[in-house]
């Protein structure tokens, strides 16, 4: 009885000891980014604190004022956004190909979408630069430097995970149910929109999540496919490391910007990351 | 979804793999198979150019990785 | 049943884009790999060389200790993530007070840019104004400098990986334990059998599908990393830790020398196609012996 | 409940979405300042623009984010833009993406940029390769677009960098600096420390003229930091181990002082070991690296991550008493109290040099250090060569200079080191800007080599595992030369 307690007990100390520890790893370096945001240049070199003494404001107001800045911002909300929405949608209706037909080949193309994912992206900055101002072209518009030609080009490396998220949570979805809307008249738009979708909505949420982050992340495509009007908030950050010192405040404040969206988005919908995120590794 | 946490689930893999059974320790579709020798057919080639290319020339190891392709392909 | 004309109309839309902007430029890329390509060489304009650039490629030592070098940087990293992440995953499937703030606090690293992460980790270990050389140095009296020790570059670069993806990790583990069947659990609790028993010959055995995709997706990013390490270490000190998407980076855009940067990136895709095939096949023989 | 959630959630994020996109429609970026010349009569500028039927045109490049370029973008695009008509967008970003744009650019020919930065050390892979525009020509066949304010010989003889063998010009030059000796005059002045020095080493502390003095200060004041518990360490070193910026100072700033000119390659047979002929494993060199890598012994613990920019602000952060440091970097470092400790308290000094070099230089075998900058260059691809060509000639009058000079430490053209504004900062850099007009002629660009990038993208390894100590300073030049030799062969070059 005795022992049993004292196990408890330092079960609990072990549960909250550990977390702590995971925590407190988890901040130091983000914290450490905030910290170095509200110093000035002329601070960075004084012995290391982990406190902040003082806010230097410029290094949030400059960039943020700045109207290349914003433009960046922008862009990046517009392509990530539309860039994941774009991503769900097809990957509902590929998904709900793959489980409801019996397409032949289809766990082969299943693989070769996957496969997409894998090549190192330095060699295909070329090819793809190549595609878009030669290929895509009509009259003086080509698809480089548009949002939209990232839009397109983030496909590469979100269609093939969101399609295995979604493939077997949508294989988890009975059948039944469609063959009984089907009986009550439905027709099979319907049936997907109305009785399969809302079924897998936390694989969406999910979905669009992932898709979402990484698009706002990603840095070499959008370096290289871009110029003026298309750049991204990563590819500004990057802008910070200059000739005349590495602008270490300011860069900070702006990876501190670039991930509050994020971070708002993921506290929205941490609840279903957890439902969502099986891989379809559940089936009824 | 809430009675997605019924007690009749259970895990699996999300992928499925179905095809015939030949020699090979797994089951393959055609599909399968030519992947098989590609991949197979370019390892040979990238090892037989690091240790045997200065023994005997590069079409050695095309001529039997394409008779190993055949085999698999037929039989596997 | 029904035609699969419906089947295939859902499905192009994926496959279109997936060819356009995947399938396209790897085309492009295996031609160039056939090709002596380099506009700063003496020889302007492609050449073509057959399987050359593959056979310079196999007796390229900078490159094959590159391979090796991502190789182990991917299985140690696979590895850590995966023994933290299912020990973190198993304490949070029972409720506890405060599981909701460790868990919402514990994925912001999930949300950052790879290249944020880099700038955020050099801010760390910068000598000068990093905290932790540092404290480092005050507390345990040791010599921190990425940028000239190669293992402590090499560990810091592992350390950075396990920070930021863990929490993927995680997550996916606790989706999948949290989905786990509870009875056969209870019973076998009830049959006498100790927590390890439980853990190895139940839990592992019905996570196997899940383990394997997480070990399938993390291999797969880890396999090509760069932003990160470019941004911490740029591969320094010397060599340590230019891993292979680095290496592959700085022979086609430094170099130019696009023909074989491209064979470089061929092969590398090849084995990481290879392991993942692997892989693949594993988690389909797991779902077959389960049915 | 769920289904209505997610719902909203999506409409939401699509509603979001589609206002960001009127956003962007509806708020380009700067507009247009309006023409300065329209209420007047109409400039050179708007005529000639008019004539080449550039009004309205947008013109595109890509440079460096370094100040002189943010000026361009900033200040001289607008104004350019109010007079002519041509809207300029200058993309200004990292040195790598810069290179990987322009170059994606040219190589295939796509015309998205209609000028691009090129920096010295590079113009001779473009013109290998034919990207560049002949301006020269360019102008003389187009005379009425010929600006009566511009003249290729107003230049610095910087501009001879960008010549073809037959004199013909290849880009506007727009920046220029010396990679110089800069030390911290407020410890060199101090009575206390200048009798310690002297006591100790038994010479007077002065900027060092010799390697042997540049150890000694170094020594010196990395053993005054330790005694006083200051952050203060002898010298700086751009001593990155895994970027491109420590293989350069090693090549372009110190193995020259030691003698060791145009990275050690023989130019005759392109040959880089002294078996055939080089000089970069000569012992010459071994010593320049040995000496390069024993001072981080007395550099600050960043030493071995810094590149140009750590270097720049461990000086500015009163970190290092004398070091080799950019020029540009040279005038914030002494005037900016937002971003330096050291303000006035910077002192220019030629680097120290071995025997037998300053003849070198001045007969002009040899160089002392490096001459650094960069032009703007017309690529062939370009879609608008003629509005182009107007934008040029606009950056490269002489009355934009000064302003330009201010903003980003850098001087092109003879006339601006006279202008009263330079002067004035001229004052509080220790001269800097007299020292690069009288001793201009005795540092020197990177050699002529057409295969710039790829050969130092295989020696610099060996420099790094150098200063990680990995190798020692012989084995890896060693290394360096053979592989260098081998590389050069693969290129084409020295069969």
């Amino acid at each position: 009885m005795k022992s049993s307690a004292l196990r408890k007990a330092l079960g609990w100390i072990g549960l909250y000891g550990l977390w702590t520890v995971m925590i407190v790893i988890t901040i130091v370096p983000i914290y450490w980014m905030i910290v170095v945001s509200a110093r000035s240049r002329v601070e960075l070199f004084d012995a290391p604190t982990l406190l902040i003494k003082s806010f230097y404001a410029p290094n949030y107001i400059k960039p943020l004022t700045d109207p290349v800045f914003q433009r960046y911002l922008i862009n990046s909300l517009i392509i990530a956004t539309s860039n994941a929405l774009l991503v769900t949608i097809l990957a509902m209706l590929a998904t709900y190909a793959l489980s409801r037909w019996r397409l032949p080949g289809a766990d082969n193309i299943f693989f070769w979408t996957i496969t997409q994912r894998m090549a190192p992206p330095a060699a295909f900055v070329l090819p793809m630069f190549l595609i878009y101002t030669r290929v895509f072209k009509i009259g003086d518009w080509t698809m480089f430097d548009t949002q939209f030609g990232l839009i397109l080009l983030y496909c590469v490396f979100n269609l093939p995970f969101a399609v295995w998220l979604m493939k077997g949570i949508m294989d988890g979805v009975p059948i039944e149910l469609d063959e009984a809307a089907f009986v009550d008249g439905a027709n099979r738009w319907t049936v997907l929109t109305r009785v399969v979708a809302p079924l897998v909505a936390p694989g969406l949420a999910i979905t669009f999540i992932l898709s979402w982050i990484f698009a706002w992340n990603e840095y070499l495509f959008a370096a290289n496919l871009t110029s003026v009007n298309a750049r991204t908030i990563t590819t500004g950050l990057a802008a910070f490391v200059s000739v005349t010192g590495t602008n270490w405040g300011e860069m900070a404040a702006v990876a501190t910007v670039a991930i509050l969206p994020a971070l708002i988005f993921l506290v929205f919908v941490q609840r279903y990351i957890v439902t969502g995120l099986t891989f379809g590794a559940v089936k009824e | 979804m809430a009675d997605a946490k019924g007690a009749s689930q259970k895990l699996v893999a999300p992928v499925e793999h179905k095809g015939r059974r030949g020699f090979l320790p797994i089951e393959t579709n055609t599909f399968d198979r030519y992947f098989i020798s590609v991949i197979l057919w370019i390892g040979i080639s990238f090892l037989w150019m690091r240790f045997l290319e200065q023994f005997l020339p590069l079409w050695v190891s095309t001529v039997l990785c394409l008779i190993l392709a055949i085999v698999i392909i037929r039989k596997g | 049943m029904r035609s699969n004309r419906a089947g295939w109309a859902l499905l192009t839309p994926t496959l279109v884009i997936l060819a356009i902007v995947g399938f396209l430029p790897f085309l492009y890329v295996l031609y160039v790999s056939f090709f002596d390509w380099n506009p700063f060489s003496n020889q302007l304009g492609m050449k073509w060389t057959g399987v050359d650039n593959f056979r310079r490629l196999v007796f390229d030592g900078a490159f094959l200790d590159s391979l090796w070098r991502t190789g182990l940087f991917a299985f140690t990293t696979v590895t850590i993530e995966l023994a933290l992440g299912f020990l973190l995953a198993q304490t949070l499937v029972k409720s506890f007070p405060g599981r909701t703030v460790f868990r919402t606090i514990y994925v912001l690293p999930l949300v950052m840019a790879p290249i944020a992460v880099g700038a955020t980790w050099r801010l760390l270990t910068i000598p000068g104004f990093g905290p932790i050389p540092y404290f480092l140095d005050k507390w345990f009296d040791i010599d921190f400098r990425l940028a000239t020790f190669a293992d402590q570059a090499f560990l810091t670069v592992i350390a950075m990986d396990v920070w930021h993806w863990t929490p993927f990790v995680t997550l996916t583990l606790l989706a999948g334990l949290t989905a786990m069947p509870k009875e056969p659990l209870e019973q076998a609790q009830v049959d006498g059998a100790n927590r390890w028993q439980v853990f190895r010959y139940l839990t592992i055995p019905m996570m196997m599908p899940v383990l394997l995709t997480v070990i399938f997706i993390r291999l797969m990013d880890a396999l090509r990393i760069v932003d990160e390490v470019f941004m911490l270490t740029s591969g320094g000190p010397g060599t340590a830790t230019q891993f292979i998407g680095i290496h592959i980076y700085r022979v086609i855009v430094p170099k130019t020398d696009y023909g074989y940067g491209s064979a470089m990136s061929l092969m590398v895709l090849y084995f990481t196609i290879v392991l993942c095939w692997l892989l693949f096949i594993a988690l389909a023989q797991v779902g077959k012996q389960r049915e | 409940m769920f289904k209505h959630k997610m719902t909203v959630m999506f409409s939401v994020l699509v509603l979001l979405s589609m206002v960001l996109s009127a956003c962007t429609v509806a708020a380009p970026a700067p507009q247009p300042a309006a023409p300065a010349a329209e209420s007047g009569e109409a400039s050179w500028w708007r005529t000639a623009s008019q004539a080449a039927g550039c009004e309205g045109v947008t013109i595109r490049g890509v440079s460096e984010s370094t100040p002189p370029s943010r000026y361009a973008a900033d200040v001289l695009a607008a104004s350019f833009e109010a007079e002519t008509g041509i809207k300029v967008e200058l993309e200004a970003t990292s040195w790598d993406e810069m290179y990987t744009k322009a170059i994606n650019d040219m190589q295939a020919g796509t015309g998205i940029y209609d000028f691009v930065y090129i920096e010295q050390d590079i113009i001779y892979q473009y013109l290998a390769n034919d990207y560049l525009t002949n301006l020269t020509q360019l102008l003389a066949d187009n005379p009425e677009l010929a600006s009566p304010d511009f003249d290729f010989a107003k230049f610095t003889s910087f501009i001879d960098n960008f010549k073809d063998a037959d004199g013909n010009i290849y880009g506007v030059p727009m920046e220029a600096f010396l990679k110089v000796y800069l030390y911290r005059l407020d410890l060199f002045n101090d009575p206390a420390i200048q009798e310690a020095f002297k006591a100790q080493y038994g010479y007077d502390l002065a900027p060092a003229t010799t390697h042997q003095q540049y150890q000694d200060i170094a020594d010196f004041f990395t053993q005054y930091g330790k005694d006083n518990d200051m952050e203060l360490w002898g010298t700086t070193v751009q001593g990155n181990t895994g970027h491109a910026s420590s293989f350069y100072e090693f090549f372009e700033s110190i193995a020259p002082t030691f003698g060791v000119y145009n990275w050690g390659i023989n130019q005759d047979n392109w040959k880089a070991s002294v078996e055939n002929g080089g000089e970069m494993n000569s012992d010459a060199a071994k010593e320049a690296l040995a000496f390069w890598v024993g001072l981080l012994a007395d550099a600050p613990p960043e030493a071995t991550a810094s590149t140009w920019d750590e270097v720049a602000a461990s000086f500015a952060a009163g970190r290092a008493a004398q070091g080799w440091v950019y020029g540009e970097n040279a005038a914030w470092i002494a005037t900016d109290p937002e971003r330096s400790k050291v303000v006035g308290n910077v002192g220019v000094a030629l680097p120290p040099i071995a025997e037998g070099v300053m003849a070198d230089a001045e007969s002009g075998a040899g160089y002392i250090g490096y001459y650094d900058g960069g032009a703007f260059g017309l690529p062939v691809s370009s879609q608008n060569p003629l509005c182009t060509l107007l934008w040029m000639q606009y950056v490269g009058q002489e009355s934009v200079q000064a302003d330009w000079a201010i903003a980003g430490s850098r001087i092109v053209m003879e006339s601006t080191y006279d202008d009263p504004k330079v002067q004035e900062v001229d004052a509080k850099v220790d001269g800097y800007y007299t020292l690069m007009r009288e001793s201009g002629p005795l540092f020197r660009g990177a050699p002529p080599f057409p295969f710039h990038s790829a050969l130092r993208e295989v020696v610099q390894p060996f420099i790094w595992k150098a200063l990680s100590g990995e190798l020692t300073p012989a084995e890896a030049l060693d290394q360096a030369a053979a592989a260098a030799d081998a590389e050069l062969v693969n290129l084409g070059y020295g069969q």
